[in-house]
């Protein structure tokens, strides 16, 4: 009985709950003539999907940003860069890599501007982000009718203007990651070049918190006053944080795409946040604290729910309630976090 | 003191609920259908008439022909209808007024020729998939 | 046959964790009476105040020893709530007002007077109307109880702070029951003009039969004010005496005078080769520390102490130089000019700073202890890293920062699992001893050690000094060490200045007698003679 | 000092004047006629104000913008549906969505209370996360609960599986039944007097609230917790009351948007309402720790004028109606982040403000030079 408390406190009840409730979606799969292989195979997908865009925002939680609701600004970013190597009618490697480095400029600028803004509203940042995030996502809805784009892939044939809702990579640059060294057995399909790339993203990740700059950042985010008193440049940190943040916002969206087969414009970007900062805590990091692990567990779990109750709760109970499920939990993972005891020191 | 504010409490609850069930029943909106044709009752037969003039509750009243029927709507539980039977010339040869009361169901169905020759069965509810 | 005391307080006593803070202290306050309570910063007096007022603080660190009694009844509050109901009023130093409402408001917080509204029947009390009116004039009886002219319609945060002081005393007054009023250093953020009106307004409550506990650092205040002093040092009961025929002078050395049976290790008298660093007209904008002019050299080599009460400036001084508030004013570094607020700079330039705020400032809680005491160096000198891809990269390096921490633990004795153990989890002492390690890992010319044996037990306070002293003897490391213990400062330092409202009051030998230092403390010996040796 | 304190009302109005301008400049590009355009604005205050009035409490008992108000509007939605789907029609079925909508609002009202409490510094964005997670279980509710647990008779209703609700409804039985209840027509304009009177009465509540002692207690919370905590006010419970009161207000304030329309769009009406609601307080001049009832008044006017205009303004700007639709919601969103960075920035500035007064009166100035 001690043994499971004090495992329960060491992995934190929702993880335990919801770890809990996708072995039971396992388990109960084959009885809804559900292949787990399959199922296995889409979460693997899923999860190297979203993975780079959870990865996004360990750099602002470890400096004390709070969570990135602002991940819009660079899922615009990565939109921006996708458009141009498909303008430019790039494909393959190169076009997916062109997108990925044209992104990341413009994920600087926007992110440097979006640091100096949360430079100066230290506390409330979440709510700010957000916000920013919405207002860049509706202002780029204009910019989408507007910009000069000519390739006949992304603008209305007729009868509209601007760009479309949804723009196909099929014919450029559609799993070019996913496919690299993949291998399917039977049902069991596994992208190996998304999770090289994830591995990847991770290790530089991880490699950067290790540098000087990386270690001044982590002290930035668990206590700004001692990092100050240090020497440290509390304001420079977060910007850096928030840059990064958003440079791998790009793309991770890019990675997004190329599984996913389309650019979604307009309002796409609006929620794609709440996912990426669920499954973060899911992982059990919380509000100025987060670790790799949180990253790879929660997305896991999280792309493992969003996967499986549609198909195991459709089957068995002949109802789509998938939608609500993650809407619940990921909501309810963000306000289990938000009404936590412990607080974002300042 | 005390007491007297949990009475008061109590009543103004009470009052909430009654001035709901109040307005439930008042404000229940009822689709009527006014049925002009010609119906069997066991071993009873009512004629459908050529044409009527029907007012609810003191409205405007209006005009139904044989085997037509007329949906109408009528909103709380106590209600008059008045029906004038026109022969073809459209003389009113019949006067009848009747008042009834509507329950929670929706949809009741009214037989004029059963309400003109005085079956208390005429009016009924009316239920989807029926008929 | 005596009249029963208002107030009658026997043996009272109070640990904190094992620390005692207050030990057998005796008080008895009649009707009427105004008594002075003086002492050090950590004498004891809050906590009395605290015990009194029924604080849950108190509660829940294992309530107090002794007994109290008010109007012969005995008491023990569980709330400042009961203490309130029972009479006791308290002005605390921190202003407890609503900024946005008027003095009326203020006055009259959650006791308004209100008007019966049918609704309450359904909805409960609280929602009646208030009556204005009622409240108004009211509040205007109160201010005028105090004698003094205070608008009862101005909000707060448009007032003078005077006025915001006397609004929180008639609040307390206000209150039918109020028999007992403590005020914590009213006069503290006074003009003396206004506190002058404030004591004339004591007297004229104190008339009209309350009594009143006055806590307060300006000792001819004390003097002009009360009828009976009681003098407190180290939680103990140092003198009880009525003002009548008391000096300013006794006052002092009753608070300060502590024997020193502590004798120097090296008495060589050490002399002033050149200064290191000069400070000219610095003032600092710190919260609670604002150093409004100061000015002083420190020679190399030297522990140079400085010293004051709380809330004067002292700590001021070293937050200013070390770049953490804004600051203004020449700091000369080994004869060069010290760029202000630059942290970075100042730590470049081979100077250190142990923060007084330890848990604040000092430590990464929530990370391992050699992070805490390499981060400094690695960040600063670019310690602890290695290069890699021909110094394209800087890495951090865990071996060398493990070894580092190991190196500091060892020599400083700190007890710990490893230096792998989060920061958070030592014991105050030790947390202390990794601040000082994280500011000798820089390996400083010129150390800043603000309060460094606040909150930590006697025997890590003797190893913490004797660290210091150690450092500055066989490494040459010049000390500034800022404390508020003038005992702590006279057994290890060369030279002490004091200060006093965010200037200098004087500057003494270590070897000066106890009542000067006191008189300066205090504010109450500014004159040529104590003032030499002030630049 | 006079020119200074023009300069301070134009800096504090700042957010307004813009607005005004901007739809000065608009009106004559949208090419509508000024009849219609305040017959649209008459439209759009009786259906919106009483939305936006209920965000002022919350306000001023300090825990910032209401995000949480869409729960009552869940509320007010359920209520709705119930009302339509017995079929009482009329004010009557006003009055009793009103009643319904009550006990739901009421408890969502507490839940929100009790989490905000645990949130404190943050109530903002736990509130606008507490409005996306019950989205989830109202959607529950409405999908599965409707047909399912809870009977529903018009099945023209339901989705064609059975249970469920449509996407949209029609209202028939309370469209507008307010508004029409007591039109007035001055010249060519309709007015809905029954929605402004029930408008003026929120008015007057308010005004009445203010000056009872819960009103006196929750501004002292609102500007100081610590201090009215230690003066005895139940700061906990008066952070809840403000909350329930303002979900409560907000289920009214839906159901009022809703009859109006006289079509419910199910799954995202309430949505909306959170958004336009605060979007509108804010352009008309509040901010996150200040709002009045003219600011509702100027807002909801100003917000809605922008609303009509801008489609047909892009229109003729840029040959695109499509454009001033994006330009609209990029207002709406645009106008909170600013707001609220305003007002982090403002808090910012009082602080440091503070911190000057305590700054010796004769140190030397600060900042430049040195």
């Amino acid at each position: 009985m001690k043994k499971i408390r004090a495992f329960i406190e060491a992995a934190g009840l929702p993880r335990v709950i919801i770890g809990g409730f996708l072995v039971l979606l396992f388990a109960v799969a084959p009885l809804a003539q559900i292949s787990v292989a399959r199922s296995v195979s889409d979460t693997l997908v899923r999860m190297a999907m979203n993975g780079v865009m959870v990865l996004a925002l360990v750099p602002m939680v470890q400096s004390g940003c709070g969570l990135n609701f602002g991940l819009p600004l660079g899922i615009i970013a990565g939109l921006l860069g996708a458009l141009l190597s498909i303008e430019l009618d790039i494909t393959g490697f190169a076009g997916l890599f062109f997108a990925m480095g044209v992104s990341l400029p413009f994920a600087a600028i926007f992110g440097y501007g979006y640091g100096l803004i949360l430079n100066k509203v230290k506390g409330d940042e979440m709510m700010i982000a957000t916000y920013v995030g919405f207002s860049s996502v509706s202002l780029m809805c204009i910019a989408w009718q507007l910009l000069p784009f000519t390739s006949p892939i992304m603008i209305w044939g007729y009868g509209g203007s601007g760009l479309r809702v949804t723009v196909s990579v099929s014919e450029h640059w559609l799993h070019v990651l996913s496919d690299f060294l993949s291998f399917q057995i039977g049902n069991f399909y596994f992208p190996t070049g998304m999770f090289l790339f994830l591995a990847f993203m991770c290790f530089l990740v991880w490699g950067f918190f290790r540098t000087k700059i990386g270690t001044a950042m982590t002290a930035v985010g668990s206590n700004p006053e001692f990092a100050r008193a240090s020497g440290i440049d509390v304001d420079k940190m977060r910007t850096i944080s928030v840059v990064l943040s958003t440079m791998l916002g790009a793309i991770g969206i890019v990675v997004y795409q190329q599984s996913f087969g389309f650019l979604q414009l307009y309002t796409g970007p609006f929620y794609m946040a709440f996912p990426a900062v669920a499954a973060l805590l899911l992982g059990g990091a919380s509000v100025n604290k987060a670790t790799l692990f949180n990253v790879i567990v929660g997305t896991f779990l999280y792309q493992g729910i969003c996967t499986m109750t549609p198909s195991v709760i459709n089957s068995l109970l002949q109802t789509d309630m998938s939608e609500m499920i993650r809407l619940i939990v990921s909501n309810g993972m963000i306000i289990y976090a938000l009404t936590r005891k412990v607080q974002v020191k300042r | 003191m005390k007491a007297r504010r949990l009475v008061v409490r109590a009543a103004a609850l009470f009052l909430f609920v009654a001035l709901g069930v109040f307005l439930f029943v008042n404000g229940k909106g009822h689709d009527i259908l006014l049925d002009n044709k010609t119906v069997t009752m066991g071993d009873q037969t009512y004629e459908a008439f050529a044409s009527a003039l029907i007012s609810l509750d003191g409205k405007k009243a209006v005009e139904i022909q044989r085997r037509e029927r007329l949906p109408e709507m009528l909103v709380g539980k106590n209600h008059v209808i008045r029906v004038e039977v026109m022969n073809r010339g459209g003389k009113v040869i019949q006067t009848r007024e009747e008042k009834f009361s509507l329950g929670l169901d929706r949809t009741w169905l009214i037989s004029l020729p059963m309400l003109i020759s005085g079956d208390a069965r005429w009016i009924q509810v009316f239920k989807t998939g029926e008929n | 046959m005596t009249q029963e005391p208002l107030l009658r307080m026997e043996h009272i006593g109070k640990e904190y964790f094992g620390n005692r803070v207050l030990a057998d202290v005796n008080l008895t306050l009649q009707r009427g009476e105004i008594l002075g309570l003086v002492g050090e910063n950590g004498a004891g007096k809050t906590t009395l105040m605290k015990i009194l007022f029924g604080m849950p603080v108190i509660k829940e660190t294992g309530g107090y020893e002794g007994k109290m009694y008010l109007d012969g009844k005995e008491v023990n509050f569980d709330s400042p709530f009961d203490a309130l109901d029972g009479g006791i009023g308290m002005v605390h130093q921190e202003f407890s007002l609503i900024p946005g409402f008027s003095t009326t408001e203020n006055i009259m917080l959650n006791r308004e007077f209100t008007c019966y509204s049918p609704l309450v029947e359904l909805f409960g009390e609280r929602l009646q109307t208030l009556n204005r009116p009622a409240m108004r004039q009211r509040a205007a009886k109160a201010i005028d109880t105090l004698g003094v002219r205070v608008d009862p319609d101005m909000l707060i945060q448009e007032m003078p702070v005077g006025h915001r002081q006397f609004t929180e005393i008639a609040r307390e007054i206000d209150r039918e029951s109020t028999k007992l009023l403590v005020l914590d250093e009213p006069t503290a953020v006074l003009t003396e003009s206004e506190a002058a009106i404030l004591v004339k307004a004591l007297r004229k409550l104190a008339d009209s039969g309350i009594a009143i506990i006055f806590i307060s650092h300006r000792l001819q205040e004390i003097l002009d004010l009360c009828d009976k002093i009681l003098v407190l040092r180290d939680g103990m009961v140092i003198k009880e005496a009525p003002t009548k025929g008391t000096e300013i002078r006794q006052i002092a050395s009753w608070m300060v005078g502590r024997t020193v049976e502590d004798k120097k290790q090296d008495d060589a008298v050490r002399v002033c080769l050149e200064p290191i660093l000069r400070v000219d007209h610095l003032w600092v904008d710190m919260p609670g520390e604002t150093v409004r002019d100061v000015s002083f050299d420190v020679c190399r080599g030297e522990i140079f102490g400085i010293g004051g009460l709380a809330g004067q400036g002292k700590l001021g001084i070293a937050n200013g130089i070390m770049g953490l508030f804004a600051a203004g004013g020449a700091v000369t570094w080994k004869g060069k000019a010290l760029k202000l607020n630059d942290p970075h700079g100042a730590l470049e330039a081979g100077m250190a700073f142990v923060s007084e705020d330890r848990r604040g400032v000092g430590l990464l809680l929530d990370e391992p202890i050699d992070w805490n005491i390499a981060f400094t160096a690695m960040q600063v000198q670019g310690r602890c890293l290695k290069s890699l891809l021909g110094g394209l990269i800087q890495w951090r390096d865990d071996v060398a920062m493990a070894s580092l921490a190991q190196e500091y633990i060892d020599a400083l004795g700190i007890k710990c699992v490893s230096s792998r153990q989060r920061a958070v989890e030592l014991s105050g002492g030790n947390q202390q001893k990794v601040c000082l390690a994280k500011a000798f890992a820089v390996g400083p010319e010129l150390l800043f050690v603000a309060e460094p044996t606040r909150g930590i037990d006697v025997g890590a306070k003797k190893l913490v000094l004797d660290t210091i002293r150690e450092t500055n003897r066989h490494k040459g490391t010049t000390v500034v060490m800022i404390s508020s213990e003038l005992e702590e400062l006279r057994s290890i330092c060369d030279r002490i200045a004091i200060v006093d409202e965010g200037r200098l009051a004087g500057m003494l030998s270590a070897t000066a007698s106890v009542e000067d230092f006191g008189l300066l403390m205090l504010g109450a010996g500014k004159g040529p003679e104590v003032a030499a040796g002030v630049r | 000092m006079k020119n200074k304190s023009f300069k301070d009302i134009l800096i504090s109005n700042a957010v307004p004047i813009i607005f005004l301008v901007l739809s000065a400049a608009a009106i004559p590009l949208s090419g509508f006629t000024t009849s219609y355009l305040i017959q649209e604005m008459v439209t759009r205050m009786g259906r919106n104000c009483f939305l936006v009035l209920s965000l002022l409490i919350p306000i001023a008992a300090g825990m910032g913008l209401n995000f949480g108000m869409v729960l009552g509007a869940m509320g007010g939605q359920i209520a709705i549906i119930l009302v339509t789907d017995w079929n009482i029609v009329g004010m009557q079925g006003l009055l009793l969505a009103a009643m319904i909508s009550t006990p739901i609002s009421l408890a969502l009202g507490w839940l929100t209370g009790e989490i905000l409490n645990r949130a404190k510094g943050r109530e903002m964005v736990t509130s606008f996360m507490l409005g996306f997670f019950m989205n989830g279980v109202y959607q529950f509710i409405v999908l599965y609960g409707f047909g399912m647990v809870i009977p529903v008779e018009n099945h023209a209703m339901l989705l064609s599986r059975g249970f469920g609700i449509r996407n949209a409804i029609n209202l028939q039985g309370v469209r507008q039944v307010l508004d029409k209840f007591l039109m007035v027509d001055i010249g060519p304009i309709h007015v809905p007097m029954a929605a402004f009177i029930v408008i003026a009465l929120f008015c007057l509540f308010i005004l009445w609230f203010n000056r009872t002692k819960l009103g006196q207690d929750m501004r002292a919370v609102g500007q100081d917790m610590a201090v009215a905590k230690s003066a005895g006010i139940a700061v906990d419970r008066t952070r809840i009351i403000a909350i329930i009161i303002s979900t409560v207000l907000a289920g009214y304030g839906q159901i009022i948007f809703l009859q109006n329309i006289g079509t419910m769009n199910t799954y995202n009406a309430h949505e909306q309402a959170g958004i336009f609601a605060i979007a509108s307080l804010l352009i008309g001049g509040a901010t996150v720790s200040r709002a009045t009832i003219t600011n509702v008044f100027v807002g909801v006017m100003l917000f809605h004028l922008m609303f009509v205009v801008s489609p047909m303004a892009g229109k003729t700007l840029m040959g695109q109606a499509q454009l001033g639709e994006y330009f609209r919601v990029f207002v709406s969103y645009g106008i909170i982040a600013l707001a609220l960075v305003l007002h982090a920035l403002r808090r910012r500035m009082d602080k440091e403000r503070e911190r000057q007064s305590l700054r010796g009166g004769d140190a030397p100035a600060p900042a430049n030079g040195h």
